[in-house]
């Protein structure tokens, strides 16, 4: 069973990853776009990491705290969707002590669908929508979930790479960000690597 | 690109506890976490109150506009980022005088989704809220795309016209009709010579050589349309009116505003170098220019370039645009 | 430090033809060549008239303070250098409302030389005139030689003070001393971090370390008092107050007005970080601040860098100060 | 005789120098003023020099013509002293069709005491003034005038090198000033190579 303590070193793994990879992402978010992804999942994570500290023992309510201090400390887009996606799948997950890997698939459809509604985009539009659509089919019946989920990411990224981007400020660029990884998607890899620690 | 600041992390808040310090009688800090800037002293009861956010770094966009014919209330991030969807609801809250808010702001993903949220969240509390979108770069998508555009300067002729028309007194549907009407009106283009620096970054929002410029960048220093060697004024100043005028209708007799902005180093002397092919191009279009602005009206902080905006006058959005209005940064009498 | 500009030669000229096609309600081009800005609307019969000039680069001053409760007319010369004498004599002309003229202007050797020849040229016009000299940077002399100093952002509060007297109906007498009392009671100190380029020379103004700020440096890049690593704003803020402080009284229950000014390309943001040290200070020594200003209102083209001016203030000059005034750059209703 | 050829020609040299000096005689300036003697000494020698195209055969009324073009271009310290010299010299060189070299000392020190008057400034305030002054009279009874006036230039600047600066911007400096020519002395000994053509 995955459990509160399972999140809050996912989240302190996460805090780590992401100063380390904050340059790397402002660079990808800077190509097409305003150069800010790094920022928001640094100063995101420190805020989970933060609350991690003291979350609540219901793993729902724990993902909602997460969800909360992510809203608080960044509202770029990527970070007001990861809320978004993180408080559907709370909402599946409260008044349990804990979910099994089973439950991840249908956690993450839960999130992906709440966030395409608060984005107003479509699956294939190259954006994290694809990498978590990505995740969420490989999940389903994975024998290593963790394995599964890392090389769905980096097979969704890369199989992206060469379409145009149709979302957000990089689809103004569609035609030069043709061969670039959307930086939503690369960011999504690492953090799948971070809190499955692969 | 040397920025005269403390810690990082406290840029924002140290920048808002100074305005609210220098101009008590016009801005007050309130929110949650002391994000979001209201009038002073508020509305008349009943006036529809106008509510605007985005990121910090802009100023006088967005907070320095709040004010008597203008914003009612302003959320306002961290620099260059959305503020979150409760510090827009406590602006929203600010904002309201019993008729309804208008959220008028620039087209970013990260303020449209959090905008977006704040009206779910002050849906609770009765109040209602429209929505009215900048969307005038057109450096950012062709015109079939429009509505997809990124929001520049334009907001400062659409926060002047819609805040003149809540003063009138016109209702919520009235005041966001008027809002709509200017942002269809408005179009924008900016050109950057050199970058700023984001604070919690720590370097330059991007690079460029020394004798380079590029056309259509935008405001956080997202890609433009071209880079290349560094023009004469009147040859970057002809560029950008034809790119406006190629995407507007400006025909003999009308009447049109103007505003030459400063992105943030470029000098006023700079700017009217510029204006005056501005003022030829569109003298020669037969249009009749009405209260010209020239200045810095909406910045990228440090960053050398400057924007251009058109915004088509009828009779109702003249009148608006020159009544009345006063804030630390404008003033119209 | 890059510049939007045509020919080198021409940047002063295109730069007032802009200014003037932009406002043509509040400025006129005049003078044999083209070098004096007058009011569009002359002050009325038998004001006293006051005139400034000094070098292009600094907007808004010189010329962009010519308006009502302002300057009357002013001569502009090329970028950082003076206008000659019979550019300043036109200028005297036509501030000139049959009362008499007072020349208010800073502190540098070519303006008093050529201010002093035009003197003695309109001496035959029989107009009579008078000097004050703004010589307020402390960073420039001792206290000992404080008439030796260089003039800087104090300026502003003169034209505005002097301005608002002559409007008021002193007589030429009477605004002198009012401008000289004004003088006396400002202290100016800048800081720079990066310098401008001056379009005829075509390379920046000095040369400092990307890592480096000068504190006491000049509007015209000229040396400070020690330059190195560049300090938190606070501890930038501080330095400045202390040295302000240093050299006027200012005293529990004191009455102050402050500009906390960009040199250009620093942003209203790190102003008001600043600001927040500002008010810190004043309000230790017991001060009240009077209408606090914060914003570009002398700069030097593209130059990053802030000034602070102090300006100590009795009942006559709180009057004048926050007596109306109008022009395109600040307006008090 | 010295006449208005010889003026015009001298203007030419004049003009030639002052382009190839002016980076030498900004970066003077900038040291401790303001770093813009180059361009009022090229400004103002390209309007000597187009003006000398058409200068009256009245030597007088020709170095007049020569001050006023300079007023015209360069209204700094420096412009409008060297300008206040020339107008004194043009007083009493006036009606004379040229002027012998035993006539130019005493053109210099009229000048001289015009610029003192205008400047409000003394002799050994290490200034243009102290070079003037030195020309003045080494130019008194010289048998090759102009290498007198080169000499009497060069040595003067080199003299006044370590001595303090007591007038205008550089004053705010004297300190650092010692060790620096005086930028209104070196351009005064490259106007005086110029016009000699030494
Ligand atoms: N409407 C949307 N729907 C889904 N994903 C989106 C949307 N907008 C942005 N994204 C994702 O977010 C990434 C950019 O995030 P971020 O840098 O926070 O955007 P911004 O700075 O423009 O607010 C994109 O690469 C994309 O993967
Ligand atoms: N009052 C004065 N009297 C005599 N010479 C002066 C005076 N002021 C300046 N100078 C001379 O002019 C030189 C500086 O000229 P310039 O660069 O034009 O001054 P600024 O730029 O300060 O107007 C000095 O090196 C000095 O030789
Ligand atoms: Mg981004
Ligand atoms: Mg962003
Ligand atoms: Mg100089
Ligand atoms: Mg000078």
């Amino acid at each position: 069973m995955i459990t509160v303590a399972d999140l809050r070193s996912a989240a302190f793994r996460l805090k780590t990853a992401m100063e380390a990879e904050a340059d790397t992402l402002n660079t990808a978010d800077g190509a097409l776009g305003d150069g800010d992804l790094g920022i928001t999942m640094r100063s995101g994570s420190r805020a989970i990491a933060a609350a991690a500290e003291d979350l609540p023992e219901d793993f729902g309510m724990a993902l909602m705290g997460c969800a909360q201090a992510l809203t608080k400390a960044s509202s770029s887009s990527y970070g007001t969707l990861l809320a978004t996606g993180l408080m559907a799948a709370a909402k599946q997950a409260k008044g349990r002590e804990g979910i099994e890997p089973g439950d991840l698939s249908g956690l993450l459809v839960a999130a992906r669908d709440k966030m395409m509604a608060r984005g107003k985009a479509e699956l294939g539009g190259k954006t994290v929508l694809d990498t978590l659509d990505a995740i969420a089919t490989a999940l389903d019946g994975a024998q290593d979930p963790a394995a599964a989920a890392v090389t769905a990411a980096e097979d969704a990224q890369e199989a992206f790479r060469d379409k145009r981007a149709t979302i957000g400020r990089a689809r103004i660029f569609a035609d030069k960000s043709v061969g670039l990884d959307d930086p939503g998607m690369l960011a999504m890899t690492k953090i799948v690597q971070a809190v499955t620690g692969r | 690109m040397k920025k005269i600041l403390n810690d990082p992390e406290a840029y924002v808040d140290e920048t808002l506890a100074g305005l609210c310090a220098a101009h008590p009688e016009s801005y007050r800090l309130t929110g949650d976490d002391g994000r979001v800037v209201a009038r002073a002293t508020p509305g008349k009861d009943g006036k529809v109150g106008i509510v605007s956010a985005g990121g910090s770094g802009h100023l006088p966009v967005f907070t320095g506009y709040v004010g008597t014919g203008l914003l009612d209330a302003c959320a306002i991030g961290n620099v260059f980022a959305s503020p979150s969807a409760d510090q827009m609801a406590d602006a929203i809250r600010a904002a309201d005088q019993g008729s309804g808010v208008l959220r008028l702001y620039g087209n970013y993903g990260g303020d449209v989704m959090n905008f977006d949220m704040a009206g779910d969240l002050v849906e609770m509390d009765d109040i209602e809220t429209t929505t009215v979108l900048l969307a005038d770069d057109v450096a950012s998508a062709p015109p079939e795309e429009a509505e997809k555009r990124r929001g520049v300067a334009g907001m400062v002729f659409a926060f002047k016209i819609a805040g003149a028309a809540a003063e009138a007194g016109l209702d919520l549907a009235g005041v966001t009709r008027v809002a709509q009407k200017t942002a269809d009106a408005c179009r924008s283009v900016g050109v950057a010579l050199s970058p700023c620096t984001v604070p919690q970054a720590g370097k330059p929002t991007f690079e460029i050589g020394e004798d380079e410029m590029e056309m259509g960048m935008g405001i956080h220093g997202e890609p433009g349309v071209w880079r290349d060697k560094l023009r004469p004024a009147d040859a970057i100043a002809e560029e950008m009116m034809d790119r406006l005028l190629a995407d507007i209708d400006i025909a003999q007799g009308d009447r049109v505003s103007v505003l030459v902005n400063s992105l943030g180093a470029t000098p006023h002397e700079e700017l009217f170098i510029l204006y005056r092919i501005v003022e030829a191009r569109l003298q020669a279009a037969g249009a009749q220019i009405v209260m010209p602005l020239v200045g810095r009206y909406a910045t990228s902080m440090e960053m050398t370039g400057v924007s251009f905006t058109l915004c088509k006058l009828d009779a109702e959005l003249e009148g608006y645009l020159t009544a009345p209005c006063d804030c630390p940064f404008w003033i119209v009498k």
